[in-house]
This record gives C-alpha cells, structure tokens and sequence, in this order.
C-alpha cells in the first residue's frame, strides 16, 4: 500500500467510511431477518474499498450512477446515513421517501444518480448524464458502477461504444467480484475473468486495480478522473474484488468454495486497512476503537430513526409519478 | 393424488418433459448450479447434465432469441426469465421474433418454444421488478400465454404447452409457488385456451387468473355470508382468451366482476370488457365490473403495495356498489 | 395562416424549440446528414451543428438511455426512433427508466424526454415494420403519449410537449406525413390530454385518432347520405385519456363509434370501451363499437394489408348493425 | 485472384450466380419503379461477391441466416428465382406467400432461415440455430450475415460472447460496406472501419476479406467452414465492400461522394472476375454473353411468372399464425 500522501485526516476519513458500510450493511442483515426490511436486499460487504476509494475522489459536481447494490455507494457519497437506513425501511424520510428501497436509492441533490435495478440499464443512463456535462460544457465526470455479470449485457457494448466514440467523460467502474449471482464470470464470458481488455477493442484505456485496497483504488480513480477531465475520454478500472455474503439475503452461496472465500476473507479491504494504520503508525487501537464505536453508534441511531419515522401516507401512493 | 405445491408440480412438468423428449431442454440464467432464482430447477443440473440445463449469461435478448432459433429446427427449449419484468429487455425477439416468424415465412417455420417467468407484485421489489407484462405478450398474435393457480392446473398447462408448437408464455404467479393442492397421479393435460369453473355459482361470475383466484375464493365466502353464491371463473389462459366460458356464465348468473392483481390499466381486463359488451351484454343486470391495482408505479413501502394491490374489501365493495346490493 | 403538411409543421415546432431552448437538442439514427428516415430533419445539421442535432449509431437502447440521463440533469432531448416498432429494442429503457425513475426516486427526478417516431401500418412494410407499439406505451404510467392527424395538431401539441418535465412519446402517423392544413401565424398550444371534436354532429360519435381520422370523415359523408349527422373526436392524446370530451360527446349522441388502424385487440380502445362501460354506458341507445385491425401480424401483400385495416364501410356496417339503422 | 483448384464449371457458376444476382436486382429497381414491388426494397448490387463466395462453400445441411438485404443470400443459396421474385410481388407463389416480402424471404427446406428486418436481431437467431445443430450432434455451420450498421447493436456483443463461451460453428460474416443507411461506420463505431479486432476480445478468429473478389471469399470461407466443423468454434469473417445503390429504393445516397463510388465501382466484383476469367482463358466472350442471355432470360420469366401469379386469397390473412 502507498498513502499517497495522504493526510492522516483523510485516511481516517477513508477507514471510517469503509467500517460504516460495513456496519451498515450488517445493520441490514439483521433487520432483514427481523423483517424489518424487505424485498431483494443486495450487501456490499467485502467491497467496500471501492466504493469509497473511487467515490472519495470525486468533486462534488460529479455524478455517481450505480447498481442495485447501492448502499456502499450511497454512503461514500455521503448520503444521510439516517435517510438511507430509513429507505430500507420503506419509511417516508427515506432518500426515496420509502418508494424506491434498497435497490433505488436516489439523492439527486448529492448528484447520485441511482439505485438501478435491471442488469446494464444504468450505462446509457450514465452516458446520457456525460453527454449533458459536455453539451452543457461542464467539468463533471460521471463514474458508473456495474458488475462482471453486467458485462454480458447488450447495453455494455452500446454504451462503451458510444462513450468512446462521443468523448464522453465517463468513468466506468466494473466491480468484478467474479460471481453474477451464482454464476462464476468464467462460465458467462467468452474470454474469462479478465475483462479490462474489451475496454481497449472500444479505444477504451482501461486499468486493474486491487479493489481490495482502498489507497490503490483512490490512486488510480484520482488519475483516471484527471484524465478524463483534460482529454474527455472515457477509461474503465476493473477492481478485483469479493463479495463476502450471497448475492442476496435469499441466497446461501452454495455455488462456491470455502476456500475461495477465505482466500478473500484474507485480503479483507477494512482489516488489511487497518493493519496498515497500525503498522504505519498512523492509527492506534484506540483510535481505532474509537472510530468503530463511532460508527456503531451511528448506525443503532439510523435504525432508531428508521424505526421511529412515519410510513409514507397512503396519498403518496398516486404522488411522484408525473412532473 | 399427490398433495404438492405449485413449485413442485412445475418441477414434475420439466422433470417429464426432459425425460420424455430428447429435444427438449432448459435454458436461462442460475438455473443450473445455482437452481434458479425461484428454486424451480433445483437439482436439475446434476440429473440431466450440462447441455439439458444451460445456465446463461445476463443477455436476455440474445438467450430467448436463442431459444427460439433452436426452436426453429425443431428442439423444443424451455426458458426461464426471471422475473417478466426482464422480459423487456428481450422484447423485440419475442414479439418481432417469436411471434412473426411463422407469419412471415408464410407458415414454413414453428417456434415450440415455451418461456417461463414469475410474475405479479407484491413481495416489496419495486417499480422495477413488480411488472406483469404477460398482459401485453397476451396481445401479441402467434404467442399464447398461461398461468395458473393451483399444482393440478400448473402440472396439466405445462404439459400441454409442452406439445405445442407454437411460442407459449408461461406467466407464474411468484406468489403462488407456495399454493398446495392435489394432483392427479393418473396423466392429464388441460388444454390451452380452456379456463375453469373453479367454483359453482348463481348469482354472480368472478373472473381472474394467478394471484387473483385466492382473493376471489376469500371473497366467495365472504359473498355467501349476504346470501350471494359467486361462481369463479380461473381464465388459466389469457390468450386464447375462454370467452365462451365467461359468456356461459354471466347468462346464468347476470352479474359480472373482473379482477387483476396487475395495474386495471391495460391489463387484460378491458378487452374482456370489451368482449362481454360485444357478446353478453344483453344478459347483464348492470355494469361489468373491474377491479385491479391502481394506475402507478409499484412502490417499494408494503403499506402503499398492499393498498395499491386490489384485496377482498375492494371486490365486494365494487360488486356491491355497482349492482346496488 | 399558412397552409403546410403535418412534415413542415413538426419541422416548424423542432426548429422553434431548438431557437428558443438551448436544452434542446434532437438525437436519433440519420437525422443528420440524411436529415432522418422521414426526412423530418432535412437540413437540420447544417442548421443547427452537429451537437445539437446528434447522429446516433444503429444502438436504440443505449441512445434513448442517453437521452433519460440526459434529461434528468435539465437537458431537453427529442429522440427520434426510425420507426414505432424499433422501440422494443429499447423498451426497457422507455418503461422501466424513463417512466419509473420519478416515482422510484420519490419524486426527486424528472424526465423532460421526448421520442419521436412514425407509426402505423399501411406501407407494405410487413410483420416487424408496421407495429403501433404506442398503444402499450399509453399504460403506462409516467409516460405521456400524444399523437395528431392534421398539421395544426401536430405543431400545437409538440410546443406542449417541448414544455412538458414528462417523458413524452409522440406517434407521429407515418402515412400522414403529407397531409396539409392551416397553421395560424400566431403562437399556440395544445394542451396534452385533450382530445378535439374535429366535427360537431347530434347522431353517433365517432372516435379515432392519427390514421383513423381522414377515415371518420369519409364515414361521416357516407353518413349524411343516409341523414346520420356524426360528431367526430380526435383523441389527440392516448395517455391521459380525455374521456370527459367522450362522454360528454355521447350524451349528446346516444351512440358511440371507435376506430383503430392499429389492431383491434390490445389498442387503446378495450380501454375506452371499459371506461365508457364504467361512466356513460346509461346514456348509450346500443353497444360501444369496435372498429380496428384484423389480429394478426401485418403481411407484406398490398391486398391482405387493406383487408385488414379498417375502412368506410367497415365503420358504417358496424355501426349500422350494431344499433338496426 | 486464384481460381484454387476449381472446374471450369465451379467458376462458371460463380460467375453464372454473381450476374443472376445482379440481373434480379435491377430488375427489381424497375419493377419498384412500376409499383410492382413496394414496401422497402434494398439491393445487393455491388455486394454479389460476399454472397456468391460464402454461401457456395456450404454444404447442404448447412443453414443460412441473414439481413433484410436478402435477395443475394436468397439467390446465392439456390432459392426458385421465380419464387423469390413473386414474393417481391407479393404474390401467393412467393417464398414466404406474399407475406414476408422483400425483407423477409424463408425457404426452409433449403436450410435459409430468413431475411430479417430488425437490424442485429438475426443474430441470436443464428446463434440458436447453431446450438441445436450441436445439440443434435449435427456436424452443420450456421453462415449469418449482418452489416457494419449491425455491430453497433447490443446483440452483436451478446451473441459473440454466447457462440464462443459456448462453442457453436457459427460463421459470422460481416458485410462491411462502410454505410449503415447514411451513416458512415467511423460516425457509428469508436474503433473505425476495421471491425474484426472485435471478434477477437471475445476470442473468437476473425479474417479479413475484399468482398469484391469472389474467389477470396470463396478461399476464406472453405478455410473457415473447416476449421469450425474440425473445432467447434465460431469465426468471423469481415468483408470490405460497397452497395452501388442507395440504402433503399428511398434514398438517393447524397451522403457518399462520387469518388469514392467510382472507387468502388472500378472495383466490380463481377466486371474483375469476368476480366479474370477471360484473361486466364477460362472462358470467352461467347461464353460470357451466353451466360448473361440466360440469366436475363431467367429473370424476365421470374418477372412474367410474378406478374401471372395469384394473390395471396383474402381468407389468407388469418392463416399461418399459429401452428
Ligand atoms: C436484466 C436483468 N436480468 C437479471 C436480473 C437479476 N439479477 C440481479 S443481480 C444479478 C447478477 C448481477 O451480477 P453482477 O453484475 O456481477 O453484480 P454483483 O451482483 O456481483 O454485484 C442478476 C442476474 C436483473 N436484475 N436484470
Ligand atoms: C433495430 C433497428 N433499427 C433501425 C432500423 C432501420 N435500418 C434498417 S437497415 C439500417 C442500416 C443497417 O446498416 P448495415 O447493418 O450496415 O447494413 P447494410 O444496409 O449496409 O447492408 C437501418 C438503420 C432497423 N431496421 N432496425
Ligand atoms: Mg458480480
Ligand atoms: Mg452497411
């Protein structure tokens, strides 16, 4: 790992960030189980790196469009930790007032963009957001987050094919993780799991990052945002990386090994993070303890608050639809 | 008989359908390894081996398209969506595909092909992921469209659909998987475009399909509490649509209601209106009534669901108001 | 006023928002240097420069994707698809994006989006190029459709929809493209969801849309012949509906008349029939007729196309047989 | 050119099949230009080569798939000119009973699968085609055909991925005449004009052939066909070539200079392999003009055949529906 030097302020901010999905998405997993939340609820546990190495190293003015797997997302862009518990819960202060859930999350305010739950669909969307900042003559880069098994879908192709060939400043994000629900990336794509290289059949640069390291992704997602703002190319980074938990609550994960899923375990992006705080001599245990305890108790306060907020009104059913 | 759930009495379909026929085979994503999102295929991969249950990629387009290319020469694949909230994204092949092929080469081709999705709202999974796009497959001329509400009609549709050779929809109620019922151990078919009396009546015709039969069965009960004995009508096939079923009953029982757990706007409802008044009007006592959930988007929030979702209440109070009782 | 084609008056409405707006920017497969299928953006590129009149490669999906994101982030993108029945390639963009997002969003996204395509059969362009995909995009909800038979229409609802924060499909009926009309000089609108009594009449009402209009007024000389006087409604707008013009139209009347170029079954007419069933069947002297296409994929031969779109005399037998005139 | 080991009558039949395509297509302009022929009508002229060379070098239980700029794979694969041209007028006798026409001719006793009209939707087609034929353990190759215009549809991407993850002999082949309508493939596509590369990030072998020379494609094509029924693995072919005419009867092609028609032009496929034939002594003028008497009196027989024959019977509308 390489600080790059980074102030101990911001690395901190990176670890707290990358515990509060964890603990999050915990939170979730449990109040999923206590049927407080429903529907498909897709965790984020084991990724977290990339959510907030690549997110932390946007401008505000720039646009975050995502999967259903969202909630790491939505907090490293820092939507209200409360608003986002309380979406989940289907509650009226929820980011989506309780419409949405878990899958369609919305702070369009922060200029996060989605929350989208068909496979692929939120790459046109993201180009259609890139093709504004450029007609509209803005510096904004759009960074849009999809999985290998979106890679199969016809959108990726179109959408690769029209960010290149329109400049678009778009940063596509691929969050390979190696499995699409139960289906290993080997046994849905041609040329297996190294997918960066169709990037470049499109005049795409693309770059592999370890998406278990947050340094390493913030790295390469501050070059390739500084890239793209001066030449208007799109690139793609493809993040190694592992979901810890099933695809979704529904699903036990038979399809893989144990020992594959501690080769991961192992390469645990908050553990490896924090070993190297503490190695560095940046972070103590305490500090550590610290930030945890912080964390915790922001998120039994974010389930307080969901619990405590108001079902939308039976009025809102018919509101939200037309401008 | 055999009591068994819906889910088990689609597995007993597939599992018949690739023991009998060589040609056919199972094709969609997680269905193999994973048994399928719905669990229907479970262990199927490991009893019939790799090229009879191909899992795919994320390409919904490019897998029916493909399961209708094979079905062009004569295999007779099976696919899984799903959800029929997917389907949209493989619609120009079922639609400009499936359906017009047989059209367009002037009836050289058949397309036995059979797609099977879960369907219909109310497990809180949004605007995304509620829809029920059978309604619209059902309007498509060359593609039929089943659906069913207990273990007995799954089992006896899917073996017809089986040995059809035309492109058959098979919308499961997702809800519904659960549904026990007894099943016949000797062999049946139910025919396409048959629907069934599901309950004997006098004095009003409920009409629905999927979801819809548990509320109507709810209501019919209900209804007899007031001295009205409902007969329900499960219309199983939504193209070919029964009418002579439907017809067959309002001149007994002059009183009509249509329910649709899917949005009232532009399911299938209005042209079973439309039909009605064309055909058996005369013989009503009032208006037809409809009943379905309300023109939005499906919400996330259970309350907004549940209210947005057509129940018991609802019916009877339509029924009431319409027919002044 | 000027006299102009439907062609000249969509093109006078394109040019006005892209003088007036500069959010507006037009999309669309050959709309640039070959100025579009339909020629509606002839000499638009030179015009207008080639950001705002943007080529698109043959990606239906991904460019009406682009134009939702484009849209929710203040732009005002008009695509143009080449034809109706190309938008399934894109259906889910168009149903599960475009008219979900506000509503999954809790309100916090518009979509100020509009699509343009031509509709309708009638060319001899057969089974996957004559579709009027349109009627199941009027569904749906947060989509507004809107469609027109004469320049004046055409030009007041495209500023409608230009100033809409809705997305907004417009069919433009393609066999239409050359009609002529009056124009007035002076700035107007037409409101989206209403439709128009084109001709007053006491006897029957009679009501189409795009394709089905010059038809309604050939019926409604035949008419006179027999001293049937008919009112004649242009619906205008699939979705929102605006039955109050309809009812209205047949208290007045006593009987009712629909007309669709598209097929019978499945159009936006199951759902007026239902509507008038529900509001206004009290005032009727006989059924609601349904007048629409045979159901069945389109053929290519010239005789079987006509034999399956609805003409004169299909209306007036209907309505003759329907109500013993 | 290399005439590869052919008879005298393999080449002459070549050549007999490139100026019946020809013939047939300018008969069909004029019979538009009548109103005999309506709907959309797009010609092969210039493109006979691709047709000829491929489609010769399959065998039997070969299948065919193609765009709706058909008439050449049509005529290529031995379909009744007559029956092809009463489909064009719609008439009863026609490949598809008047119903299909021009954008939609089937004859599946020849294993020709149509004629499809929605760019890039023959392609899952073609790939389920093959897959039954490696189901049934037959040892047939599935030729499909599509246009530069078609690789920029989701299904290109989607079907390329599926035909090679899975192994199917499919022969991809792509006819590149640089239009899609009046859109040059460097304004649809990132990577420009040479479409191949692409094929290869999905592993499958591409080759690159001048669609202006029949024996090459021929060469190409048998080459192909080989190794696909030896691996089981699909290739594409992409060829460089050129429509003379508009995209349809509708369009006057302003979009393209006359240069580089008249490029093109000079590059005839069938105008060179004549020159070919007679410089090599393989046949003389005699010959040639024999050949084009009978091919034009092929055609006006087709056309007079059309003309005679029935329409379709009203009561035809509701048949062929459902099976
Ligand atoms: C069009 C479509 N098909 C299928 C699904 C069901 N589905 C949801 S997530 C998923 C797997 C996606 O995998 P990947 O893109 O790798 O993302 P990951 O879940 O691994 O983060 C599938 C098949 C869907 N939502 N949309
Ligand atoms: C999905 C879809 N979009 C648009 C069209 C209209 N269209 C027909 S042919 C064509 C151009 C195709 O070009 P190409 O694939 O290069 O084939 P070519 O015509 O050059 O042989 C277009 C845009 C269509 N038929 N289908
Ligand atoms: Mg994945
Ligand atoms: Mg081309």
């Amino acid at each position: 790992m390489d600080k790059s030097n980074l102030s101990k302020k911001e690395l901190f901010n990176l670890l707290q960030k990358m515990i509060l999905i964890r603990e999050f998405e915990e939170s979730c997993g449990e109040n999923y189980a206590k049927g407080f939340i429903r529907g498909f609820l897709h965790l984020y546990i084991g990724e977290e790196a990339i959510a907030v190495g690549s997110i932390s190293a946007l401008r505000e003015e720039d646009y975050v469009v995502t999967h259903y797997r969202d909630h790491g997302h939505a907090l490293a862009r820092d939507l209200d930790t409360n608003s986002v518990m309380a979406e989940l819960f289907g509650k009226s202060t929820g980011v989506s007032k309780g419409k949405g859930g878990s899958m369609h999350l919305f702070d369009v305010k922060k200029h996060f963009m989605g929350g989208h739950a068909i496979v692929g669909a939120q790459l046109p969307l993201a180009l259609g957001i890139a093709l504004a900042c450029k007609y509209k003559k803005e510096n904004s880069v759009v960074l849009v987050f999809f999985g290998d098994g979106a890679v199969s879908q016809g959108t990726f192709h179109e959408t690769l094919n029209l960010a290149s060939l329109w400049e678009l400043p778009v940063l596509f994000f691929l969050e390979n993780n190696l499995y699409g629900m139960g289906s290993h990336v080997e046994n849905t794509r041609a040329e297996g799991r190294d997918i960066h290289s169709s990037a470049e059949s499109y005049g795409i640069h693309a770059e592999i990052v370890d998406g278990m390291n947050v340094l390493e992704v913030l790295d390469i997602t501050k070059k390739s945002l500084d890239s793209i703002r001066n030449n208007s190319r799109p690139i793609l980074i493809e993040a190694k990386t592992f979901r810890f938990s099933g695809h979704s609550m529904a699903d036990p994960a038979k399809y893989r090994s144990q020992d594959e899923l501690n080769y991961w375990l192992k390469r645990d992006p908050i553990e490896s993070f924090e070993k190297y705080l503490v190695d560095e001599n940046i972070c103590t245990q305490d500090e550590l303890k610290k930030i945890k305890d912080q964390v915790q108790d922001e998120i039994s306060k974010a389930v307080e608050y969901a619990i405590k907020s108001p079902e939308p009104s039976l009025e809102d059913l018919k509101k939200d639809i037309y401008a | 008989m055999t009591l068994m759930t819906i889910r088990q009495s689609i597995q007993k379909g597939l599992r018949e359908a690739l023991n009998n026929d060589p040609s056919v085979f199972l094709m969609g994503e997680d269905i193999g390894e994973y048994g399928g999102a719905y669990a229907i295929t479970s262990g199927f991969l490991e009893e019939f081996g790799s090229d009879r249950i191909k899992d795919t990629p994320i390409s919904e387009a490019t897998f029916i398209g493909a399961g209708i290319g094979a079905a062009t020469v004569g295999l007779k694949p099976i696919v899984e969506l799903m959800s029929m909230s997917f389907s949209l994204v493989a619609f120009d092949q079922i639609v400009n595909m499936a359906a017009n092929l047989r059209y367009m080469s002037g009836g050289q081709i058949s397309v036995p092909l059979i797609i099977r999705a879960p369907t219909g709202a109310g497990m809180q999974l949004g605007a995304t992921h509620s829809q029920s796009f059978e309604t619209w497959l059902s309007e498509v001329p060359g593609l039929k469209v089943i659906t069913f509400s207990s273990p007995s009609d799954a089992l006896g549709l899917l073996r017809s659909a089986v040995k059809d050779s035309n492109p058959i929809i098979i919308a499961e109620p997702a809800g519904l998987y659960g549904v026990r019922g007894d099943v016949s151990d000797e062999y049946y078919e139910i025919p396409i475009g048959s629907a069934s009396v599901v309950k004997e009546g006098n004095d009003v015709t409920l009409v629905s399909y999927g979801h819809g039969i548990p509320i109507l069965l709810d209501t019919r009960e209900e209804l007899i509490k007031i001295n009205i004995d409902a007969e329900i009508i499960d219309l199983r096939t939504l193209n070919p649509l029964d009418m002579v079923s439907i017809d067959k009953s309002i001149k007994k029982t002059g009183r009509v209601v249509l329910l649709d757990t899917s949005r009232k706007l532009g399911g299938i409802m209005p042209e079973i209106v439309s039909r009605i008044q064309e055909n058996s009007v005369d013989f009503l006592d009032g208006p037809i009534v409809s009943v379905g959930s309300e023109n939005t988007p499906w919400p996330y929030n259970k309350n907004l669901e549940n209210y947005s979702l057509p129940n018991v209440d609802n019916v009877i109070e339509s029924f009431r108001e319409a027919y002044k009782i």
